[in-house]
C-alpha cells in the first residue's frame, strides 16, 4: 500500500470544496472522508515511513505508523467520517466544511508524525481549523469566543513550540519521547492548554457551545483527544500530570452538574472524562496508557454521539437550555435513544463502552495513591449530570406548551450518523477485546468481571441516593457561568486598557515634549540678540516702573512690546561693528580662564 | 568572471538609468511606467544572474573608485547580500505593478517624482545590501534617506510636511551617528571592509567597543528598534506603495541588515558575546517587540497598526542576531525575506481597501470580505503567517528563534516569543474577522465596492503564494543562500 | 624698578603715544553715532598706524635717507617704512573717500547721517 | 626667460590692464565690456592652471618682480597650496563673470555696468595678488585694493540698505586693514624683514618677543575680520544679502576664501606650527571659537526668512568648518580644511546663483514668496537641491569628503568632543536647506497664478549654475585625484616638503 500520509488526503480535499457546491460537495467531503479512513486502515506499521526535509538541519517526519497511533487514527478518521455524515444534513458553509476536513487533516497529521516539529506544525494547523469553525456562525458571540479560543491556543502552541526546542536541543534530535528539563514545564502548559487542564480549561465551554450543531460535534472530538493522544505518545509524565487528571475529572465533573446549556454542559463533561484519560496516562504504567488511549476512543464515541444529539435536539427545539426542554421522549424517539446509550455510556453502565474503558482508567489510576477515590467521586457526579441531562430534557414533561411546527426526529443523515455511533458504543461495550487487542500495551479490559459490576452499582446507588435526598438535582437551575476565565478576560481588558490609555498618553506627551522644545529654541534662534533684548527687558520692567518716572518707563514698555511685536525680524542696530572685538575679547578671556582651570 | 564582476554594477546602475529616464519621458505615463517596469524586470534579471555564482559560495568583488581613507567605494555580493537584494528585487517587480494600479487609481499628482524617487531608492537600497564596506554602506544609506523623503511628503499636507520632518530628523541624526561610528571604526582598525567574523576584536578597549555599538545602534535607527521608532509610524502618511515597499520592506530592511553586518561581519558574534552586547540587543529587542505590539493592539489606523506590527517583527531580527547563536542568527536572517513578503502583502491589502472602498480605519471595514474577498483572504492568510502559524512562513524563522534561544543560552527569550505571539494574533485576527465576519453598519456603503483592479490584485496573490512556497521549500533559496552566510561568519566550511 | 619703569614708558614714549592715538581712533569707531565722526575715527586710527610705522624706521641722530657726495658718511634712518606708508596712506585716503561718498549717498537716501534717526528711519521702512 | 616663467607676473598685470581697457572701450561701447572680462579671466584661469601644473610638477614657483630679488624686491611665490586656491578662485571667477552678464544688466542697471566690470576686475586682481604674493606687505596692499574694490561693488546695488551694509563693511575692513597693518609692523620690527620665507627663517630667534606676540594676535585678528571669523562676522549678513547677485557670488566664495587663506599662510608658512602649538599655544582656542562658529552661524541661518540673508549666515558656520582644521592642525584636518575652501566655494557660488535667479525672474528672496517654486525653476532648485544637499553633508558629495577628513583629523588629534559637536552641528545644515527645499517643492503658490509656463532664466545664468551644481557631485566622487594636490599642500603647510 502506498505510504501517503492520511493527512494529506484531507488537506489536499479541501481544494476542490471551494469549487464544488450542493450535493456534490457532499458527496466529495464524504469520499474524502471514506478514503481517508481506508488508508488510515490499510496502512501497515512501519516506520518512520516519510521523511522530508522542510526545515534544513530538522528531518521532518510526516509519518511513522505503530499501534498506538493506529488505533488513534483509526478512530479519529471513523468519526471524523460519522460528523461528515452528519453534516450532510445540509449545505454547510465552505469555511465550516473546511474547517471540518482540515481539522481531520490536523489531527490526523499530529497523530502519524514522527517528531516534534511536525506535531507543531500540525498542532497550529490544528488549532487554525478549529477557528474556522467556531466562526463558522458568524455570530457576535462566536466571533468574540473564537478570538478567545485562538488566544488561548497560540499561547499554547508557543509553549508547546518552547518546550520542543527545550527537547530538540538538549536531545538533539526532535524523535518523540519523554522530556527532560527545562522543557518539561513549558511543554505540559502547551499540551494542557489543548488538553484543557485546569485551569486552562476555560476556552472549551467557551467556545464549544457557541460554533453551530455540527461544529460541535467535531469540535469535540479532535483537540483534547489530540493533546491526551500526544500525552500518551511522549509519556513518563509522573504522578503530578496524574493529579492534573484527578482535579479535571472533579472539577469538570462539579461544573458540568452546574449547566444549564446542554452543550455547555457537555463540554465541561469532556474536560471531566479528559481528566480520566490523563489521570490514566500521568500514571504511566502500560495499562495506564492503553486504558487512557481507551477512554480516549470511547469518549470520542460517546461524546460525539451526544453533541450530535444534542445538535437535533437545537435543531428542532431552537432552545438549548435544559429548563426550556422536556418531553422530547415522545416526539423525538430516535434521538432520545441515541441520547440515552451515550448518557449511560458516559455514566459508565456496564455493557456500554464507557464502563469498560473507564474502569480501565480507574483501574490504572490505582497505581497512584488518593487517585482512583478522586475519579469515583466524579463517577458518582458523573452519573448525577447524566440524569439531569436525560430527566430533564427529554423524559420530564415539557414545561409550558411549545408553538411551531410540531417536533419530531431530525433529518436521517443526522439519524443514521447517530446510530452508527450508538451501534459502536453498544458493539465496544459488549466486545471490549475488538479495541483492546489493537493497543499497544494489550491491556484486557473486563467491565463484566465482579469488582467492576460492584463499582458501577455502588457510584449508581451513591448518585440515586443523592437524587432522592437533594432534590434541588432534579429542577432546572439557571446555569453556572462563572468560570475562572473571567480572570483571563479581565487580563486581557487590563492590557488592552494599557495600551489603549496609559501608554498612548505616555507617547503623545513625549512627542508632544520634544516639538516644543523644538519650537521654543527655533523661535529663539530666529533672532539670539533680540530675545536675549527682549528676556532682559521684560525682567527689569518691574524695576523700571518701580523707579522711573512714567513717561520713560512707559517709552521703555513700548520699546519692549515693540520689540516683541516685530519679532524676530526687527533690528536693534545697523553696525555693531565693535561688538565683535569686544565679543572676541570676552570669549578669550573665558576661554584662557577654561585653559588655566583644566 | 569578467561579466560577473559588472553584473553588481548593472544591477544598481539600472534603476539609476531608468529613474533618469523617467525624468525625461514623465509626461508619457504609459512610457514612464513602462521603463519602470522594463528596470525593474532588468534588475532582477542581474540579481538572479548572480544567483548560481553566490550560491556556489564565490564572492563577486568590484572595486568602483578610492575615495577617502576608510574604504574604497566598492561593491561585495555575498549570501547575506544576496538576501536583502533578491528580496529587494522580485518585491520592486510586483510593488511597480501595485504602485501602477494604486497611483492610476487614486489619480495622485506628481507621480514622475514618485517614480523617480522610487526607482533611485531601490538603487540604494540594493547598493547597501551589494556594499563592500562601512563607507560604500554608509553612502548609500544617506541617499535612501534623502530619496524616500519626497516619497514620504507626498501629499504635500501640512501633516506630511510634519511628518517629513519628523522621518527626516530621526533618519539623518541617525545617519550622523553611523558616519560617527564609521569613523571611529576606520580610526580603530584602519579599515571598515566587512570581513565574515569580524574585524573589531581586540582594536580598542571594552568600553570603546560598546560605545561604538551603541553609535552603530543609533545609527542604523532605520531598524525602528524603540525608543527611535517614531519615523516609521509618521512615514504611514505616504502613499501606500510607499509604505507597502520601503518602509515594510526596502528602508527598515536596511537598518536590521545593517545592524545584522555589524553583529556578523564587524564585530563577530565571540566579540559581542565578550563584551555582553549581545544582552543589551535581547533587552532592547524584546523591549520593543512587546511594547509595540501592544501599540498595535489599540491603533485603529490599519496601515498604522501595521506600522507598529512591522516595528516589532523587525526586531524579532534584532533578538536573533541578540541571541548570538547560529540558529538565532539564521533565524535573524531568514526573518528578513520572510517578514518582508508577508508585511507587503498586508500593506498592499490596506491599500487596495483604500482604493476600493476610501476606508483607512479598520472600524469601518466590517464586513467588506463579502466585496473583497480575495483580498480579505490575502491579508488573513498573511496575518496568519505573521503570527506564525502554518502553511506560511512566519513559522520558519520563529521555529529558528525558539531554537537559538535556547542555544544562545537565552530561555527566558522564549518567553518574549511566548508573549509576543499572543500579542500578534491579538492585533490581527480582529482585523481578519472585522473583514470578514463582521456586519458592516449600513449595508448600503458597501454596494460600490469590489476587488482592486487585477495589476494590484495579483501582486497581492504572488506574495501570498511566494510566502506559502517558502514554507514548503524554504531552501531555495534563502535558506542555502543563509546557511553559507552563516558559514562565512561562523568559519565553518561552506556547504 | 623705576629704571625699569622708565624703560617701559617714557624710552619708548613714541609706541605709546601711537597706541594711545589707535585707542582713540577705535573708540571713535565703535561708539561714535555720526557716520562722519566714525570716518575721522578711522582717520585717527591709521594715522596713529603710520607714526608707528615711521618711528620703527627712526635712528637717533640719522639723517634723512637721501644719497649724499662721497665721504660724507653719514647715519640714515631706515627708509623701507617710509616706502610703505607712502602706500597705507595712498589707501587710507582711497578708503576715506569711498566712506565719504557711502556717507553722501545715505544722506541722500534717508536725510539723516546719525545712527540712532538712521534706526528710525529703517524701522519706518 | 621664456613666456611660461612670466605667468605669474602676467596673472596680476593683465587684469589690471584690463579694467584700464574696459573703461577706454566702454567709453566706446558698453558690450565691450563683457567679452574683454571674460576673455581676461579665462585667460587667468588657464594660466593659473598651468602653473598648477607646472608646479605639481617641479615643486614651487618663484617669480622676481623686475628681477630683483628679495629682501630687496618683491617675490611672488605660488606652491601647490596657493596654487590651488588660485585656481579655485579663478575657476569661480570664471563662473561668476559669465553668470554676472544678465544680472548685472539686470540689477545694477546698464549705464554702470562699466564700472562694475572695472572694479570687478580690481577685485579679481587684489584677489590673485593677494594669493600668489611673496610678500607680507604686499600680501595687505592687494587686500585693500581688493576691499576697496568690494565696498564699491556693494554698494553698486544701488539699495538704500546697501550703502549701509557697504559703509559697516567699510568700517570693519579698515580696522582689520589697520590690524594687518600694525601686525605687519610688528614682525617688520621683529625679523627686518617683508619676505614670508626670510620672516619664517628669522622668526623662530624672537619668538619669545612681545612685539612677535603682538603681531600675531594682530594679524590674525585682522584677517579673522576679513575672512568673517565669527564673532567677527557682523560685516557679513548685510555685505551678503544687501549687495547684487553677482557680486555677493564673488565675495562668498572668493574673497572670503583668499582672506582665509592669508589666514593659514600666516599662521603655518610664517609663524609655523612650532609656534602655534608650542610658543603661543593659540590652536586649541581656534577650535573652540570655529566650533562656536559653525554652531552659531547655522542656528541663526535657520532663523532667517529672507533666502540670501540665510545662505550669507550659513557661510559664517561653513568658514567655522575651514577654521576647525586650522585648529586642529594635522595633516588629515588640514586636507579637509583646503578641500572645504574649494567644496565650499563651489557649493555656496551654486546656492547664491540660484538665490541671484529666483531674484532675478520673481524680484524677491524672501522665503514666504518661493511657494511651489520648484515648479517654475525646476533646473535651478535642483541645483539648489544637489547643492545644498554637498552643503548637509550627503555623500558622495564634496561636502561630505571635506568633512568627513575634518572629523578622521579631529579623532586623529584626539579631539573627540569637537568631532562629536561638528558631527552634529552639521545636522543644523539640514535645518536651513530644508527650509527652502520644502517651501520650493511641497509648498504650493507659483505653480498657478503666474503666467509664464516656466521661469528659467537664461542659459547664460543657468549654465554656470548647473555647471557648479555638478561639480558638488563630481568633485566628491573622484575627490581621490584632488588629493594629489591637497596632500601636498597640507603638508606644506605642515612644514614639510
Amino acid at each position: 500500500m502506498i505510504d501517503i500520509p492520511p493527512a494529506f488526503v484531507y488537506l489536499l480535499g479541501i481544494f476542490l470544496i471551494p469549487v464544488l457546491s450542493g450535493q456534490v460537495r457532499k458527496v466529495w467531503t464524504l469520499l474524502v472522508g471514506v478514503l481517508g479512513l481506508f488508508l488510515v486502515a490499510s496502512l501497515q506499521s512501519v516506520a518512520p515511513a516519510l521523511t522530508i526535509g522542510l526545515l534544513p538541519g530538522i528531518d521532518m517526519v510526516l509519518l511513522t505508523v505503530d499501534p498506538m497511533r493506529q488505533v488513534a487514527g483509526g478512530i479519529f478518521a471513523l468519526s471524523g467520517l460519522i460528523v461528515l455524515i452528519y453534516a450532510t444534513y445540509r449545505d454547510l458553509p465552505t469555511a465550516e466544511t473546511v474547517g471540518i476536513l482540515a481539522s481531520i487533516g490536523a489531527v490526523l497529521g499530529v497523530v502519524y508524525a514522527g517528531d516534534l516539529i511536525t506535531v507543531f506544525i500540525f498542532w497550529e494547523a490544528l488549532a487554525l481549523a478549529s477557528l474556522l469553525i467556531i466562526w463558522s456562525p458568524r455570530s457576535a458571540e462566536s466571533v468574540a469566543a473564537g478570538y478567545r479560543y485562538l488566544l488561548y491556543h497560540i499561547f499554547g502552541g508557543s509553549c508547546l513550540l518552547a518546550g520542543i526546542v527545550y527537547t530538540v536541543t538538549a536531545t538533539g534530535s526532535a524523535a518523540i519521547g519523554p522530556v527532560g528539563g527545562g522543557g518539561l514545564l513549558l511543554m505540559l502548559v502547551g499540551i494542557g492548554v489543548n488538553a484543557a487542564f485546569f485551569p486552562l480549561h476555560t476556552w472549551v465551554p467557551d467556545a464549544y457551545p457557541k460554533a453551530s450543531i455540527v461544529g460541535s460535534a467535531a469540535l469535540c472530538i479532535f483537540t483534547t483527544k489530540a493533546a491526551v493522544f500526544l500525552l500518551a505518545e511522549i509519556g513518563g509524565w509522573g504522578v503530578t500530570v496524574a493529579y492534573m487528571g484527578g482535579v479535571m475529572a472533579l472539577y469538570g465533573g462539579v461544573y458540568a452538574l452546574m449547566q444549564d446549556d446542554i452543550r455547555r454542559l457537555l463540554s465541561y463533561s469532556i474536560i471531566s472524562q479528559g481528566g480520566y484519560m490523563v489521570a490514566a496516562i500521568g500514571a504511566g504504567s502500560v495499562a495506564g496508557i492503553d486504558a487512557g488511549l481507551a477512554h480516549m476512543v470511547s469518549d470520542i464515541l460517546f461524546k460525539s454521539l451526544l453533541f450530535m444529539a444534542a445538535g437535533a435536539v437545537i435543531l428542532r427545539t431552537g432552545s438549548h437550555r435544559l429548563s426550556g426542554l422536556g418531553g422530547l421522549w415522545k416526539a423525538m424517539p430516535v434521538t432520545t435513544l441515541c441520547a440515552v446509550i451515550g448518557s449511560l455510556s458516559l455514566a459508565g453502565l456496564p455493557g456500554l463502552n464507557g464502563a469498560m474503558s473507564k474502569g480501565m482508567a480507574i483501574e490504572a489510576a490505582g497505581a497512584v495513591p488518593y487517585l482512583s477515590p478522586l475519579l469515583l467521586v466524579s463517577s458518582v457526579i458523573t452519573v448525577l449530570y447524566v440524569y439531569r441531562f436525560l430527566y430533564l430534557g427529554f423524559f420530564r414533561p415539557a414545561p409550558g406548551v411549545r408553538e411551531g411546527p410540531p417536533l419530531r426526529d431530525p433529518p436521517v443523515p443526522m439519524m443514521v450518523a447517530m446510530g452508527v455511533t450508538a451501534l459502536l458504543c453498544i458493539v465496544l461495550g459488549l466486545f471490549p477485546g475488538i479495541l483492546t487487542d489493537l493497543l499497544p500495551g494489550g491491556t484486557g479490559a473486563h467491565p463484566f468481571a465482579l469488582a467492576g459490576l460492584i463499582e458501577s452499582v455502588a457510584i449508581f446507588a451513591v448518585a440515586g441516593v443523592l437524587l432522592l435526598a437533594v432534590r434541588p438535582l432534579r429542577q432546572p437551575w439557571p446555569g453556572a457561568t462563572i468560570d475562572i476565565d473571567v480572570l483571563y478576560i479581565g487580563a486581557g481588558r487590563a492590557v488592552t486598557w494599557f495600551s489603549a490609555v496609559p501608554l498612548m498618553h505616555i507617547a503623545g506627551a513625549i512627542d508632544h515634549g520634544i516639538e516644543r522644545t523644538a519650537v521654543c529654541l527655533k523661535r529663539v534662534t530666529a533672532n539670539p540678540t533680540v530675545a536675549i533684548q527682549i528676556a532682559g527687558k521684560s525682567a527689569t520692567l518691574p524695576l523700571m516702573q518701580a523707579f522711573l518716572d512714567p513717561s520713560r518707563s512707559q517709552a521703555y514698555e513700548e520699546e519692549l512690546s515693540y520689540l516683541r511685536d516685530h519679532y524676530p525680524d526687527v533690528q536693534t542696530d545697523i553696525w555693531g561693528g565693535g561688538y565683535g572685538l569686544i565679543f572676541i575679547s570676552i570669549i578669550a578671556f573665558l576661554y584662557f580662564i577654561l585653559d588655566v582651570v583644566w | 568572471m569578467g561579466d560577473l564582476n559588472l553584473l553588481p554594477v548593472v544591477a544598481i546602475a539600472v534603476p539609476l538609468l531608468a529613474s533618469v529616464l523617467i525624468l525625461l519621458v514623465g509626461r508619457y505615463e504609459n512610457i514612464r511606467e513602462g521603463v519602470t517596469i522594463t528596470a525593474a524586470v532588468a534588475m532582477l534579471g542581474a540579481v538572479l544572474a548572480m544567483l548560481p555564482s553566490v550560491l556556489s559560495g564565490t564572492r563577486i568583488t568590484v572595486s568602483l573608485l578610492p575615495m577617502v581613507p576608510g574604504g574604497d567605494f566598492a561593491l561585495r555580493v555575498d549570501a547575506f547580500g544576496m538576501v536583502f537584494a533578491l528580496t529587494a528585487a522580485v518585491l520592486w517587480l510586483l510593488n511597480s505593478f501595485y504602485a501602477i494600479g494604486y497611483m492610476r487609481a487614486q489619480r495622485e499628482h506628481a507621480q514622475t517624482r514618485f517614480y523617480f524617487c522610487f526607482a533611485v531608492a531601490i538603487a540604494a537600497a540594493v547598493g547597501i545590501a551589494f556594499s563592500e564596506n562601512l563607507l560604500t554602506l554608509f553612502i548609500f544609506y544617506e541617499i535612501l534617506t534623502i530619496i524616500t523623503y519626497p516619497l514620504v511628503v507626498h501629499i504635500e499636507t501640512p501633516e506630511a510636511m510634519k511628518a517629513g520632518r519628523k522621518y527626516l530628523a530621526y533618519l539623518l541624526i541617525g545617519g550622523v551617528f553611523l558616519l560617527a561610528a564609521l569613523v571611529l571604526t576606520y580610526v580603530l582598525t584602519g579599515t571598515t571592509t566587512f570581513v565574515p567574523g569580524g574585524f573589531l576584536a581586540g582594536s580598542g578597549s571594552a568600553i570603546v567597543l560598546q560605545v561604538l555599538f551603541l553609535l552603530f545602534m543609533v545609527g542604523f535607527v532605520k531598524a525602528a528598534w524603540m525608543p527611535l521608532h517614531g519615523w516609521l509610524p509618521a512615514a504611514m502618511i505616504a502613499p501606500t506603495p510607499v509604505s507597502a515597499f520601503l518602509h515594510a520592506v526596502a528602508v527598515v530592511t536596511a537598518g536590521v541588515f545593517g545592524i545584522v553586518r555589524i553583529a556578523g561581519w564587524v564585530y563577530g558574534m565571540d566579540l559581542m558575546a565578550s563584551l555582553g552586547l549581545g544582552t543589551l540587543l535581547a533587552l532592547i529587542a524584546s523591549f520593543t517587540i512587546i511594547t509595540a505590539s501592544l501599540f498595535a493592539l489599540t491603533e485603529d489606523n490599519l496601515k498604522l497598526r501595521l506600522a507598529y506590527s512591522t516595528v516589532s517583527q523587525l526586531s524579532y531580527i534584532l533578538l536573533g542576531v541578540s541571541m548570538l547563536s547560529v540558529a538565532g542568527m539564521t533565524g535573524a536572517m531568514v526573518h528578513i525575506p520572510i517578514h518582508a513578503f508577508l508585511k507587503i502583502t498586508l500593506f498592499f491589502v490596506a491599500g487596495a481597501i483604500i482604493v476600493s472602498t476610501g476606508k483607512e480605519y479598520i472600524s469601518e471595514m466590517k464586513g467588506i470580505g463579502r466585496n473583497m474577498p480575495v483580498t480579505a483572504l490575502m491579508f488573513a492568510a498573511a496575518a496568519i503567517g505573521i503570527c506564525g502559524l502554518p502553511p506560511l512562513s512566519g513559522i520558519i524563522s520563529k521555529i529558528y528563534l525558539a531554537v537559538g534561544a535556547v542555544e544562545g543560552g537565552m530561555p527566558v527569550l522564549l518567553l518574549v516569543l511566548i508573549a509576543s505571539a499572543v500579542l500578534n494574533a491579538a492585533y490581527f485576527f480582529p482585523v481578519i474577522y472585522t473583514m470578514m465576519l463582521e456586519r458592516p453598519d449600513d449595508e448600503a456603503s458597501l454596494v460600490t465596492v469590489s476587488e482592486p483592479p487585477l495589476i494590484m490584485l495579483i501582486p497581492i496573490i504572488l506574495t501570498v503564494a511566494i510566502s506559502i512556497l517558502i514554507f514548503f521549500y524554504p531552501a531555495m533559496p534563502f535558506m542555502d543562500l543563509i546557511d553559507i552566510a552563516i558559514a562565512e561568519i561562523t568559519g565553518s566550511v561552506i556547504p | 624698578m623705576i629704571g625699569s619703569f622708565y624703560e617701559l614708558f617714557f624710552a619708548r614714549y613714541n609706541y605709546w603715544m601711537a597706541i594711545i592715538l589707535m585707542l582713540i581712533g577705535l573708540y571713535a569707531l565703535i561708539a561714535k553715532q555720526n557716520l562722519v565722526k566714525k570716518l575721522i575715527g578711522l582717520n585717527i586710527f591709521q594715522t596713529a598706524i603710520f607714526l608707528f610705522y615711521i618711528s620703527l624706521g627712526e635712528v637717533r641722530g640719522g639723517t634723512a635717507p637721501i644719497y649724499l657726495p662721497e665721504g660724507v658718511d653719514a647715519l640714515y634712518v631706515n627708509p623701507l617704512p617710509h616706502v610703505l606708508i607712502l602706500t597705507a596712506i595712498v589707501v587710507g585716503v582711497s578708503v576715506t573717500a569711498v566712506g565719504l561718498s557711502l556717507i553722501v549717498r545715505i544722506h541722500e537716501e534717508y536725510g539723516v547721517i546719525d545712527e540712532a534717526d538712521l534706526l528710525q528711519e529703517l524701522r519706518r521702512r | 626667460m621664456t613666456l611660461i616663467d612670466h605667468l605669474p607676473v602676467f596673472l596680476i598685470a593683465i587684469p589690471i590692464l584690463a579694467s584700464l581697457l574696459i573703461l577706454v572701450a566702454g567709453w566706446w561701447d558698453r558690450r565691450f565690456c563683457y567679452p574683454i572680462s571674460l576673455v581676461t579671466i579665462l585667460s587667468q584661469f588657464g594660466a593659473a592652471v598651468i602653473i598648477l601644473m607646472q608646479v605639481m610638477r617641479e615643486g614651487t614657483v618663484r617669480y622676481y618682480l623686475g628681477g630683483w630679488a628679495p629682501p630687496l624686491g618683491i617675490e611672488l611665490a605660488i606652491d601647490s597650496f596657493n596654487g590651488f586656491i588660485l585656481a579655485t578662485i579663478l575657476l569661480l571667477s570664471v563662473a561668476t563673470v559669465i553668470y554676472a552678464r544678465k544680472s548685472v544688466e539686470h540689477e545694477i542697471g546698464p549705464e554702470k555696468t562699466i564700472a562694475f566690470y572695472v572694479l570687478f576686475q580690481l577685485l579679481v586682481t587684489g584677489l590673485v595678488g593677494m594669493t600668489i604674493t611673496g610678500d607680507i606687505f604686499n600680501l595687505y596692499v592687494f587686500l585693500e585694493i581688493s576691499s576697496i574694490a568690494a565696498y564699491a561693488l556693494i554698494a553698486s546695488a544701488r539699495k538704500p540698505r546697501s550703502y549701509l551694509a557697504s559703509f559697516n563693511y567699510l568700517i570693519l575692513g579698515s580696522i582689520a586693514g589697520g590690524f594687518i597693518l600694525i601686525g605687519t609692523g610688528n614682525l617688520y620690527a621683529a625679523t627686518g624683514a617683508l619676505n614670508m620665507l626670510d620672516i619664517a627663517r628669522l622668526l623662530p630667534a624672537s619668538f619669545e618677543l612681545a612685539t612677535v606676540h603682538a603681531g600675531f594676535l594682530f594679524l590674525v585678528i585682522g584677517y579673522s575680520i576679513k575672512a568673517a571669523f565669527f564673532p567677527l562676522h557682523i560685516w557679513l549678513p548685510d555685505a551678503y544679502a544687501e549687495s547684487p547677485s553677482a557680486v555677493t557670488i564673488l565675495i562668498s566664495t572668493v574673497m572670503s576664501k583668499v582672506s582665509v587663506y592669508a589666514l593659514f599662510r600666516i599662521i603655518f608658512t610664517i609663524f609655523t606650527t612650532a609656534y602655534i602649538v608650542d610658543v603661543f599655544p593659540v590652536t586649541g582656542f581656534i577650535l573652540f571659537i570655529a566650533t562656536v562658529a559653525m554652531i552659531a552661524g547655522a542656528v541663526i541661518a535657520i532663523a532667517q526668512s529672507d533666502l540670501k540673508r540665510m545662505l550669507a549666515y550659513s557661510s559664517i558656520s561653513q568658514i567655522g568648518y575651514i577654521m576647525f582644521a586650522l585648529g586642529v592642525a594635522n595633516q588629515i584636518a588640514l586636507e579637509g580644511g583646503i578641500l572645504h575652501i574649494l567644496g565650499h566655494a563651489v557649493m555656496k557660488g551654486c546656492l547664491f546663483m540660484v538665490a541671484g535667479l529666483i531674484i532675478y525672474r520673481v524680484g524677491t528672496s524672501r522665503l514666504s514668496d518661493l511657494g511651489g517654486i520648484a515648479k517654475v525653476m525646476p533646473i535651478s532648485c535642483a541645483a539648489f537641491a544637489l547643492a545644498g544637499a554637498s552643503m548637509i553633508g550627503i555623500p558622495p558629495t564634496i561636502g561630505f569628503m571635506s568633512k568627513y577628513y575634518l572629523v578622521l583629523g579631529a579623532l586623529e588629534a584626539g579631539h573627540w568632543v569637537y568631532a562629536a559637536i561638528l558631527l552634529l552641528g552639521s545636522l543644523l545644515a539640514v535645518g536651513y536647506i530644508w527650509r527652502f527645499i520644502e517651501i520650493a517643492y511641497f509648498r504650493d503658490g507659483h505653480d498657478e497664478g503666474s503666467g509664464a509656463r516656466t521661469l528659467e532664466a537664461p542659459a547664460s545664468m543657468l549654465a554656470p549654475m548647473v555647471a557648479l551644481a555638478l561639480l558638488c557631485l563630481l568633485l566628491g566622487i573622484f575627490v581621490e585625484g584632488l588629493m594629489e594636490i591637497v596632500g601636498p599642500a597640507a603638508s606644506l603647510l605642515l612644514g614639510g616638503a
